[in-house]
This record gives C-alpha cells, structure tokens and sequence, in this order.
C-alpha cells in the first residue's frame, strides 16, 4: 500500500470536476436546446473556484511549495510541466469567459476553454501513468479522468442549468454512470489475467472498502436514484463527488508499484 | 549531509578573518573580565595537527570474536571519527569490511551508549542513579574486601569474560582478578572446544593452513561451517579454488548461504556428521584410496581404525544415519580421496553437540587417511592461534601475599598460556562457564557473592536463561562492565562504561587468517568510559587506599605502553617487524607457521597423527575416531539456534542502521511442519520446551528441513526476543583437555511450536 | 555507443551480507529508512531457496531515465562524459513525481530535507579515479563498474528474473544470475 | 536579557548538568523561586533523578537525547556537525568546555552556559561582533534544536513533576527570546 497522497486526490479530482462542468456547460451553449443556456457566469465561477481549491490541495503535496512557480521548466519531457501549463492556459481562458461573458459565452470561447481542458486531462493523463504503475502504465488513468471530469459535469451541472437543457444533462449522466461501473468493475478483472504487479494491483483495488465504496455511492446509487426519480436531483453530484474521490484514494494507493516486487516476478 | 542552510554568517565564520577580528575586539574591549559561564573556560587557540584533507588517519583492528577480524583505517578531524574503512594492506580483508564493521560510527557515536558509572536501586527495578567512579570503585571495594574478611579468600568473588572484545589488553580483566588474590573464574568456551580438543588428540594442536592457500585444493569441503555468513572475506577463496577446477561441497542440516554456493549441498541429519564421515572413510578403504605411503610415514594406529571401519562401519549404516544416499556418499569419497590436494573446512556449529569431538576427530580420520595433512591446499582446517604468542603481560599479575584460595587443580581456558604456576597449592576456583547459571547457584564454601561481568553478555550468550536470572538473584552485587543497556546490564546493580575500539590502545590477532592489526587510540574516550586495563588500575588505587596490600595491579598504567609491552621476539620474528611501530601503516602477515604440520612433526604423544590416541582414552573418550550416538530427543522438533549475518552474537543488531535491514527475529519452519500445526507465514508464534518459551513470527522455508526449527541468537533493542530460553546448558563431550571445560551441547536442543 | 557506466550486479558470486548497503551508509549517513542502496532477496518463484539469493541494486543509471524525464523543474541531469544521472538536491521541490515513476524505486524521500535523494554512483569519487564506496567494500568482488559501449557481455543479462523490464528507459545495469547448487536432501523423514 | 532571565537560564544550566539528586533539588528549588519544593533527600528527588537519567543520561537508551546533533545530523548521532559548529562558536568567544572530546560541546547544559557568555557580550558598547555571534547561536542553533528537543522530552515515557518545571522554564526563556527578537530591542 502506498501512502493515500490527499493532496493529489484533492488536486485531481477538483480539477477534473472543474474542466467536466466548464465542457458540459460549452456543450450546453452549443448544442444544447436553443433556450437560453442556463447561469453560465455562476457555472464558470464555481468552475474555476473549484480548481483554485485543487491547486491549493496540491500545494501541501509539495516538498517545498515555494519551487511551484519553477515547475514549468521542464516543458520538453515532463508531462508534469506541461500539465502546469494546460492548466495555467484553461485558467487564463476560463478567466477570460468570465470578464468577456455577458448573459453567455461566445461559443468559440467556450469550445476553446472545453478544449483545453481536455488537454489538461490528457496531459494529466500521461503524467499518472509511468512504467513504474504496470497496471495503469496506458490510457487508463486517462479515461478514470475523463469519466470524472463527465460525471461531476453533467451531475454538478444540473445546479446551473434550465429546466429545459436538464433531460438532456441526465442523458449524460447516465450513459456515464453506466459506462463508469462498466469500466470500474472490468478494469480489475483484466488486471487479474496480467501480469505479477497487475494481479497485485487488482487484489487491492478488489479488497479495499474504498473500491467497493465508490461503486456502490459514486455509481450504483445515483444510478439508481436517477432511474427512480427520473432526473438528477439538484444534490446528487455530492454522491459522486464522495465516489470519486474514494476511487482516487484507492487509484493512488492501491496501485502497486514495480519497486515493490524487486525480486520476485513481473 | 545535514541541513545547515549555509548562512551568510556561517560562512563568515569559517573564514579566519572574523575570528582574528573578533578576537582584536575581544581584547581592545579588556571582556575578558568576569565572564558568567559556570561550566566553560577561557579558551587556548592553539591549532590541532592537520592533515592533507584536514583528516588524521589511526589504524584500528575489529576486535569482535569472528574469522575474519579486519584491519580499519579511521578518519578523525576535530577528534571526531569521520569515516571507517577496510584496511587495504591485508591480502586477506583487502580494504573492506563487512556489514558490521561499516556501522561502526553507529556503536561509536549513539546516544544510548553507557557513558557514566551507575548504580541502580533494586536490580532489575529501572532506576539508576549516576555516580563517580570514586564513588563506584569504593563501594566495590569496600564488597570485595568485606567478602576477604568474611570468607578468608577472594573465592566468593567470580569472574565471567569471554570473546566479546578479542584486544589482547583485554587480558587485564584476568589480570585485575589475579592481582586481587585468588577468585572463582567462569572457564572454558561455549565456541569451539570440542573442536579443539579433537585437533590435539589427533595431531597435538588445532593448527589450519593460511585460509589463502585454499586456491590451491582441488576439493572443497565446507562441513557445517558457514563463511557465507561468517567469514566472508574468505568465501573469495573458494571461489578462486571453483575457478581452477576445484569441486565445492557443502555439507549442513540447513541449506545455508553457503550452500546456495556450492556445487553439490547434503542436507545431513543434524549431529550424524560422525556417521557420514566414518562410511565414506570405509568406502575409501574398499576402494584402495588409502595415501598408504602417508600413513605409514607420519600416522599409527591405522590399523585399528581400518579394522573398526571394517567391523562396525558400513556405506549402508551412514547413509541411514546421515540420510545421504549411499551412492553420493560413495562418489564423494572417491572424488574427495582422488582429488590432491583436498580439505575439509569444519565449522563450529558442527561440534557443538553431544558427540561433537567424535565427529571432528572422526573428519580428521578422512583428511589423514588421505594423505592431505599437512599439504599446501589440503588439511583439515578447524582454527589456530599460531599468532598468538603474545606476553599477556596485563593477564599476568601476582596475587597479594598471604592470599588464600582453592585448594585443587585449576583448568586453563585455551587462550591462557601462561605456564602451571608452580607456587602454593592454592589455585583459582576454577566453573564451566557453560553452566554459568547450575554452577553459580550450586558453588558453596564460600559461595559466590560477587559477579563481574566484562567482554560478555551472559543474560543473552548463557545458557538456560531463567535459572540464570536465578543465579543473578543469588548475587550480593552484579558489576557489568560494558557499551549498551543490553539484558545482562538490565540485572546489574553497578554497570561501569567501557571505550569502544577507536578509544583504547591494544593489538589483534585473528584464529583463522594469519595478519596482525594494531590498534591505536583514536579519539578521547567519550563521557567517562575507561577501558578494561584503566578500571582494574583504578580499581587496585581504591583496593590499596582502603586496605594497603590488597591488590597488587599497578595503580597508574599507560595503555599504549601495556599495548607495547604485549610485544615479543617471537611476534617480531613471526611478523618480521622490528617493532609494534611497523603495524602504523598497515597489517602484517606472518612469515611461517602458515601450512599445518607441513615438517610432519606432529604434536602428539607420538609425535605422528595418531588414528589411535592413548590420551583420548585416558580421557575417558574412545581411543578410535568411532562414532558416539546424538542426543536423544526431548521433544518434537530439534532446535538450532545458529548465527546471523547481522550481528556478532549480542552486538550490532541493536544500532538503528542495522535495524533498517534486520528489523525483527524469525523462526524458520519447513512448511509441512508449518501446516501440520495450522501456521501461515508471518503468524505470531509461542515456541516451548523444558527450559522455557519464546514468542516470535514464523517464516516459511525449506531451508530447514521437516523435523527441525531455527531461529538465530541476537540481542534487538526493545525487544524481549532471547533464543536462550530454550537452550539448557547440556555439555559437550570433548572441550575440558585444552579449553578448562567441555563445550556445550547447543545444537542438541528441541522444542515444539504452536500458533500463539 | 557514447561511454555508459553501470553497475555489473553478479548475483553468482554475492552472498548477500549487506556490505555494500551498509557501506553506502556509512559514506552518507542517510536519514534513517532512506536507503540508497538495498540487496533484495529472490523470491522463491526465481530463486527455490528463500533468501539466498540477491540482487543488490541503486541508482541503474538509466539511458533514458525516467527520473529525469518527468521531474519539473529539472532537477536531474545525464552527465556527458559517462552518463551517470546525477540529482541537484537544492533545485527539488520534494513533488515526489521521481519517486512515483522511476520502476526500480531509486530515488528515495527525505523526510527531513521533504525532498528525493538517490545514489549517485560516488561520481565525486568517480571524478578522482576512485571506485564507488559499494563496489569497493564487496569482500567477494559481487558488485563491478562497467562501460556499457565497452563491454563483453557473455554470460551477462540485463533483464533478470526479479528485476521489472523497461527497454523504453534501458536501465545500466547488467546481471550474471545465481547458480543453483545440487541439493540433496535427507530421504528418511 | 535582563538579568531575572539571566539567572533563569543559570539555573536551566545547573539543571541539565546536575549529576544526583541534591543537584537537581538545588536547581529546581532555585528555578521555582524558593517556593515550597520538597526538602531534598526524600524520595521525591530520588524519583526526580530516576526519571532525569532515564530521560538524559541513561544507561537506559536516552528517551530524550540533550544533544543538539542527536536532532540536527540525518541519524540521531552524537558529534555531529552541530557539536563541531557549537564548538567554533564557543572558540569564537574565546570560550571552550573543560570537558572537550569526553562531553560532547553540544551538551544542552553547556550550550546554555555559553548562551550566558555570549548574550552578556552582546551587551556591550559597540559589541557588533559578538551580537551578531549571540544572535546566530540563538536563532541557527538553540531554536534549531531545543523546541524539538522538550518536545520530545515531553512526549517521552519517563517524567517527572521537577523536570516538567525546567522544560516549562526552558520554554519560556526560549520564547522570550524570540519575542525580544521581533521587537529588536536591543
């Protein structure tokens, strides 16, 4: 078991939901119904306080938070620094949409500051999947972002949204939730059939209360409330909220490390 | 690499310049007035000596009770040791060290070194206070001499020292003891005596062959030793022999590092080494393999053996007692008896059984009967002392006159080589220190009443630990002399701090390769610690203040003079060095006495190898190398209770370095075992037998075989772990000839385990 | 191949007595749990006898470090001359992306300094002509350095059983694998 | 430091230095004002010497080491490099321990008599040097350590009502220091 590393579940998670409400809010302008999109200046205030509460969590995960401000020198081969980057651009442009925005963004504006946080996520991504964590050493950790970011954007994006783009939100939601539980459940399993360290990842995923916490609260539940209710409750991205970040507990530490099995088998 | 941010001032204060600028203001400003400080003094500038790299360099010798003891270069700046390093002038350690001896800066420099004389309120109770040594060597004193007047004699003091600081000087303890009058000694060895005793009844001395020519065999056989683990600086050796085409067996009831790098590993039935030895002999006899020539020239009493080879011995008989199979047994013996030169390394953990002697004696047989005694690469190697002929000028002291002691003959341990005093009857009172606890209690007229423990550690080495804490309450006073709180100390009434290598003056031999290390004073002592020779100096100024006459060991001594004064001219020939000053850069190697009985002159009665020793009759013991039955079994599983790789019996497992990679004990159970008895790997585990219990966590391994347990002796820091619990204080055969008592039977123990 | 020096591990001839972990100790005195160098033992799925064979492994000096790749702020960096991955400690932020990415758990956290530490293959004592402190004090010669564009690598592997394969970072570090001895054990229990 | 603080920090010294109980009943009878300690000799300051040697002086292993190096050196050594920087300090004043390579210089009872050497130079006229000396072996050095030090003191098993009483007046001269130093009054 590796250390639980708050700050970076913190840090992760926020920021996913940050980007998730900012896309499903662009998609919202642009291909939602033609009334009028909803409280966009609300959304993106929220958004973007949402990833400022990240950036301060991932403060305390540093050794020596005053070496932050170098962290982008590295641009050339650290995904790390280029993951500060992408952020630094979806702040700027996400700022820029607040100032520029009057009762909703332009949709150009929108898409660009939905595309960039997409890249943040890609560049997160790359960074949480190195050699040394076999068992997400590939696009993994890319997709468990990409859900969250969708989850909590379609989910925290009922709050701002009008009656009117609501079922379409929901949609969202559920074909995600579905598609998470989906993933979530079978990812152990593959990792059964893998290698050494992927079975011992898959057996700690499998036997922490964490794990199975997020199912049953960030998936299960809401799914089933969605279905009963027939809509999202305005309260129910709490839920998924409390879901992923247990999955990202268990992502940080129960994934099991090469260094770890030095000397036995790969 | 500490975390001193380097301030601007601290710069600043490195460079002189501050420091003259300081001081002009200093004296411009006349402060040297009435300064506040109660405890500090006005200083003296004067300049330490400084080295190239500012560092002084000291030669150190590790003194632990091991093959290998290594010379050590440390590195001193400020009179403090920066650094320790292998010293590269030995051939034999070639500038390293071992994972013990790279530590040392841990044992130096912990916290939790002794640093004060102490005594305690209520032993075992905790609660200490700290005297001074004034106030220390009094109250013993004023014991030892209330003891004289009530006893008539120094017999109810006992003294109980063995390998724990191997540095010549050391002898002082026995010294101080002899200058008191006559006392009672712990004597004998828990090591290798039986060992020892075998070699001199087979040839007339333990003598081994330079452990470097063993390049030379051409067949290797490590019979129960370990050098793995416990000598490995000679493992590059057998190494170099495999590579000119020698074969390496080894032979041990567990499968030890040592195995993993042999060619061929016999798992033997522990204690039947005996039995395994005397088939392959007889093989060798069917065979024709005899080196008749050898044996005729330089041996007697072959016949005799060959005819109970012939009557009693069969391949057959040994492979059911050895458990080898009989068609390994006999390749073996054909290889081995081809093979020249051959040898056998025994280590002593295979003598430490009841028939131990038996075995050694009987694998002596197999190396004489093949002619490889006394032959470059060959020989029977066990251990030697060639290399220390020393003075034992601080062992030697007189005693006061008018002293009384022991009526009766008085053993000698094997590192006492001081002639039969030929004087008054009276004698020290000679106990097995391997049945430290028994003799203790039973001891009478007068009984013991005093206890001075130095260079050992007997609540963790002795055997049947709980009659021992019986023993220790007996005492009217416990003095322990030594570096940790360590569980011998915990029973202490007065502990005295003692210096460490780097602190003390005295020189090092080693009973297995042939270099000789000096080692020098390094650094202050810390605190107040003294060593072995300064306490029995202080002790005898206190002895004579109170009742002038009454210790006869000189008041004031200079340790590097007592050092030098261990010198001879048989060492300096030996070494060829004209002085101990030529040991200042580097280790010496001796010149001769480095291939056993390579003149065929043997030290025997009959000046041959004797197969057939009239001495081992007439002690009781069968002329022949014949096999003598193990221990029956007292319980389920056998117990052995071998060493690690981590410490030195009771030394350097307890230092937080070593922690980091020997964190807690083991026992180690065959899994089948294991499963009969439901344990899963890692459970917590309560072993028992007759003499006591041990808790401790299992690991599951084939290492040891099915119908036996092991876990190793050590002392851990805050862990209540002692594997002599378990081990009761049953003799050896041999040991009483050459080492003052018989060895002890420590492998012969058994014990059964249940999931705690 | 540009000069690459390494560490030759001849798990063969080593016996695992901790020398050189204790060694490296006791040049740096690192906090207490930070260990630069570790001698892991075999597990039983490689090696049948339990903990009697090792590899004692450090810093591998990567071609293509990972270390170095994802540290952002640089704090890593490949020496020309012999390619050993030096890390510039006062430049750390103590993030711990090195310790996360590198598979062989090389670089180590000081919980004091809050920053990464690793071995640094002794290159101040490379520099002088010296050999490293573990390399020196291994009584059975278990541990060399070698130069990777120089070698002769008969009867050497890089990829041992034991030790996780990652071409992408070609670690340099190369291994002789242990022997097994005939081992004949008791028929009778 | 006026000299009510002076004496206080004379009084700390005599603590940690004492070798027996009679020298810690001096102390603390000394540090509590005179108040009604318990005359010495009954065994409350025999428990108080039990708990001061099983925290300080051993043979026990130390539960709360008094030694700047067993805190500022990567292992909890002895003789580290603050032994050997506490001991340039102390040159630098002209000063140096009797007690030299036997009593680490680093000894908390001798760095709080050369606390008092070196603040009552700092007093001086034009003592530019010697405060700046005073100022650097306070800050870099005494607040490096000490704090961790009664921390750990604290937290240790060992205790007793005599030795809360030094660490509570060590901490508090501690914390007068730093509060003097904001204000920067001389």
């Amino acid at each position: 078991m590796n250390s639980y590393e708050m700050p970076l579940v913190l840090f992760t998670v926020l920021g996913q939901s940050a980007i998730g409400l900012v896309a499903v809010s662009a998609f919202r302008q642009v291909a939602g119904p033609d009334a009028e999109p909803g409280r966009i200046r609300l959304e993106w205030l929220a958004a973007g306080l949402v990833l400022v509460a990240g950036l301060i969590a991932s403060v305390f995960h540093l050794g020596h938070p005053a070496g932050m401000v170098r962290a982008l020198s590295n641009l050339g081969t650290a995904w790390l620094s280029r993951e500060a980057l992408t952020i630094g651009i979806f702040l700027v442009l996400l700022a820029a949409g607040l100032i520029l925005m009057r009762e909703k963004t332009s949709p150009m504006l929108a898409v660009a500051t939905a595309a960039a946080g997409l890249l943040v996520i890609v560049t997160m991504g790359m960074t949480y999947s190195p050699p040394s964590f076999p068992a997400i050493n590939n696009a993994l950790p890319f997709v468990f972002f990409c859900l969250t970011a969708l989850l909590l954007g379609s989910s925290a994006g009922q709050v701002f949204a009008v009656k009117a783009s609501q079922p379409m939100l929901t949609r969202i939601l559920t074909v995600t939730l579905v598609v998470a539980l989906v993933i979530y459940l079978l990812v152990p399993c593959i990792w059964l059939s893998g290698g050494e360290i992927m079975k011992q990842t898959a057996g700690q995923w499998l036997a922490s209360p964490l794990y199975w916490g997020r199912i049953v609260i960030g998936l299960v539940l809401p799914l089933a409330l969605v279905k009963r209710l027939k809509g999202t409750p305005a309260w129910l991205w709490v839920l998924i909220l409390a879901g992923e970040l247990m999955g990202r507990a268990v992502f940080f530490a129960g994934t099991v490390h090469t260094a770890a099995n030095m000397g036995g088998m790969y | 690499m500490t975390q001193w941010k380097k301030t601007d001032i601290e710069q600043a204060m490195d460079c002189p310049m501050t420091r003259r600028r300081f001081m002009k203001w200093m004296t411009a400003a006349g402060v040297t007035a009435a300064m506040p400080c109660g405890f500090l003094v006005p200083g003296k500038a004067e300049a330490g000596i400084v080295y190239e790299g500012g560092y002084e360099t000291f030669r150190n010798a590790c003194p632990r009770n091991c093959y290998d003891t290594c010379g050590v270069v440390t590195y001193v700046k400020d009179g403090v040791i920066k650094f320790v390093e292998g010293a590269p002038e030995s051939t034999f350690t070639r500038g390293g060290l071992c994972v013990k001896g790279n530590a040392y800066l841990r044992k130096q420099y912990s916290p939790d070194r002794i640093k004060y004389p102490m005594v305690q309120q209520g032993r075992g109770s905790g609660n200490w206070k700290r005297i001074s040594w004034d106030e220390a060597l009094t109250r013993i004193s004023e014991k030892f001499i209330e003891m004289n007047e009530k006893d008539g004699s120094m017999l109810g003091l006992a003294m109980t020292k063995y390998s724990g600081n191997f540095g010549i000087t050391n002898y002082g303890v026995e010294g101080m003891f002899s200058s008191l009058g006559y006392t009672t000694r712990m004597v004998g060895t828990p090591c290798w005596p039986a060992g020892i005793d075998a070699q001199n009844y087979d040839m007339g001395n333990m003598w081994c062959n330079d452990p470097e020519d063993m390049v030379k065999a051409r067949y290797v056989i490590l019979w129960g030793v370990n050098p793995a683990w416990c000598s490995v600086h000679t493992m590059k050796y057998i190494y170099e022999a495999r590579q000119r085409g020698a074969k390496i067996v080894c032979i041990d009831p567990v499968l030890t590092q040592t195995a993993a790098k042999a060619d061929e590993y016999w798992q033997i039935n522990t204690s039947e080494d005996g039995a395994l030895a005397l088939g392959m002999a007889r093989h060798i006899l069917d065979k024709g393999l005899v080196d008749q020539d050898w044996v005729t020239q330089n041996a007697v009493g072959f016949d005799e053996f060959a005819g109970y080879l012939r009557s009693e011995v069969t391949v057959e008989w040994a492979s059911k007692k050895s458990g080898i199979p009989a068609e390994r047994i006999t390749r073996v013996a054909e290889e081995f008896a081809a093979a020249d030169p051959a040898t056998i390394w025994i280590g002593y953990g295979m003598q430490r059984h009841v028939n131990g002697g038996a075995s050694v004696r009987s694998i002596d047989a197999l190396v004489a009967m093949t002619g490889n005694v006394g032959k470059p690469g060959g020989g029977a190697r066990y251990g030697h002392l060639q290399t220390w002929g020393f003075n034992y000028h601080a062992m030697v002291q007189q005693p006061p006159e008018g002293a009384k002691g022991y009526l009766g003959p008085a053993a000698k341990g094997e590192f006492d080589f001081t002639e039969d005093s030929k004087g008054p009857a009276y004698a020290n009172r000679t106990l097995n220190i391997n049945k430290t606890a028994r003799e203790l209690l039973d001891a009478t007229d007068p009984p013991v009443r005093a206890l001075w423990v130095s260079c050992k550690n007997p609540l963790s080495q002795d055997f049947d630990r709980n009659l021992l804490i019986e023993a220790f309450k007996k005492m009217e006073m416990v003095v322990v002399v030594d570096q940790f709180f360590n569980q011998t100390v915990e029973q202490a009434d007065i502990v005295l701090p003692v210096t460490t290598l780097f602190e003390e003056w005295t020189v090092n031999a080693s009973y297995w390769h042939y270099w000789l290390s000096i080692n020098e004073q390094a650094v202050k002592p810390l605190y107040e610690a003294k060593s072995n020779i300064e306490i029995a100096a202080a002790l005898s100024k206190k002895m004579n203040e109170l009742k002038p006459g009454s210790c006869t060991f000189p008041a004031d001594i200079d340790t590097k003079e007592w050092m030098a004064k261990e010198f001879n001219k048989g060492v300096y020939d030996l070494f060829g060095i004209d002085s101990w000053e030529a040991l200042k850069n580097g280790p010496k190697k001796a010149r001769t006495n480095r291939l056993a009985w390579g003149d065929g002159k043997f030290g025997t009665p009959s000046g041959k190898y004797e197969f057939k020793s009239e001495l081992c009759a007439e002690h009781g013991f069968n002329a022949l190398p014949e096999y003598v039955a193990s221990r029956k079994p007292y319980d389920k599983l056998r117990l052995l209770t071998p060493h690690t790789k981590f410490g030195l019996h009771s030394q350097f497992i307890n230092l937080d370095w070593m922690e980091d990679f020997n964190p807690r004990p083991y026992v180690y159970i065959h899994p089948d075992t294991a499963r009969a008895r439901s344990i899963a790997d890692g459970d917590r585990v309560r072993v028992k037998n007759k003499t006591g219990e041990v808790l401790i966590t299992a690991s599951l391994t084939d290492n040891v075989p099915p119908d036996a347990i092991m876990m190793y002796e050590a002392w851990f820091k805050n862990n209540p772990y002692n594997c002599q619990n378990l081990v009761d204080d049953t003799s050896a055969d041999m040991g009483a000839y050459k080492a003052g008592a018989p060895g002890v039977a420590i492998h012969d123990q058994f014990a059964d385990l249940v999931k705690a | 191949m540009k000069k690459q020096l390494g560490f030759l591990v001849d798990a063969d001839r080593c016996i695992g007595c901790f020398t050189c972990a204790m060694a490296c100790k006791n040049q740096y005195h690192q906090e207490n749990g930070v260990i630069w160098r570790q001698v892991y033992p075999l597990k039983e799925e490689i090696y049948p006898h339990k903990e009697r064979a090792f590899y004692s492994l450090a810093c591998n000096h990567c071609e293509n470090p990972a270390c170095m790749n994802v540290c952002p702020v640089k704090a890593y960096y490949k020496r020309d001359e012999d390619g050993l991955v030096i890390h510039e400690q006062d430049k750390c932020i103590g993030c711990g992306n090195c310790i996360r990415s590198c598979p062989y758990g090389a670089p180590q956290y000081n919980p004091v300094l809050k920053k990464a530490e690793k071995c640094s293959f002794c290159h101040q004592r490379i520099d002088e002509g010296l050999t490293p402190m573990c390399v020196l004090s291994c009584p059975v010669d278990a541990i060399g350095v070698i130069d990777l564009s120089t070698l002769d690598t008969t009867g050497l592997v890089q990829y041992a059983p034991g030790f996780s394969r990652q071409p992408v970072l070609n670690p340099s570090v190369r291994f002789r694998l242990p022997r097994l001895p005939e081992v004949v054990r008791r028929k009778n229990i | 430091m006026d000299p009510e603080q002076r004496t206080r920090l004379a009084q700390l010294r005599d603590f940690f230095l004492a070798r027996r109980a009679q020298d810690l009943a001096r102390a603390c009878t000394a540090l509590s004002g005179g108040r009604t300690a318990p005359e010495p000799g009954s065994t409350y300051w025999d428990h108080a010497e039990f708990a001061f040697n099983k925290l300080f002086v051993g043979p026990v292993a130390l539960q709360a080491p008094p030694y700047a190096s067993a805190y500022l050196s990567t292992e909890s050594r002895l003789m580290g490099e603050a032994t050997l920087t506490a001991r340039k300090i102390y040159e630098m004043a002209g000063l140096t321990s009797p007690l030299q390579g036997s009593l680490p210089d680093d000894h908390l009872g001798v760095e709080l008599d050369a606390a008092l050497g070196l603040s009552t130079m700092a007093e001086g006229l034009d003592a530019e040097a010697p405060r700046a000396l005073w100022d650097y072996f306070l800050q870099a050095h005494l607040l490096a350590w000490i704090p961790q030090f009664i921390d750990k003191a604290r937290r240790a098993e060992a205790g007793h009502p005599a030795v809360d009483l030094a660490l509570g007046h060590l901490e508090t001269w501690l914390d007068h220091q730093t509060i003097k130093e904001e204000g920067m009054t001389p």
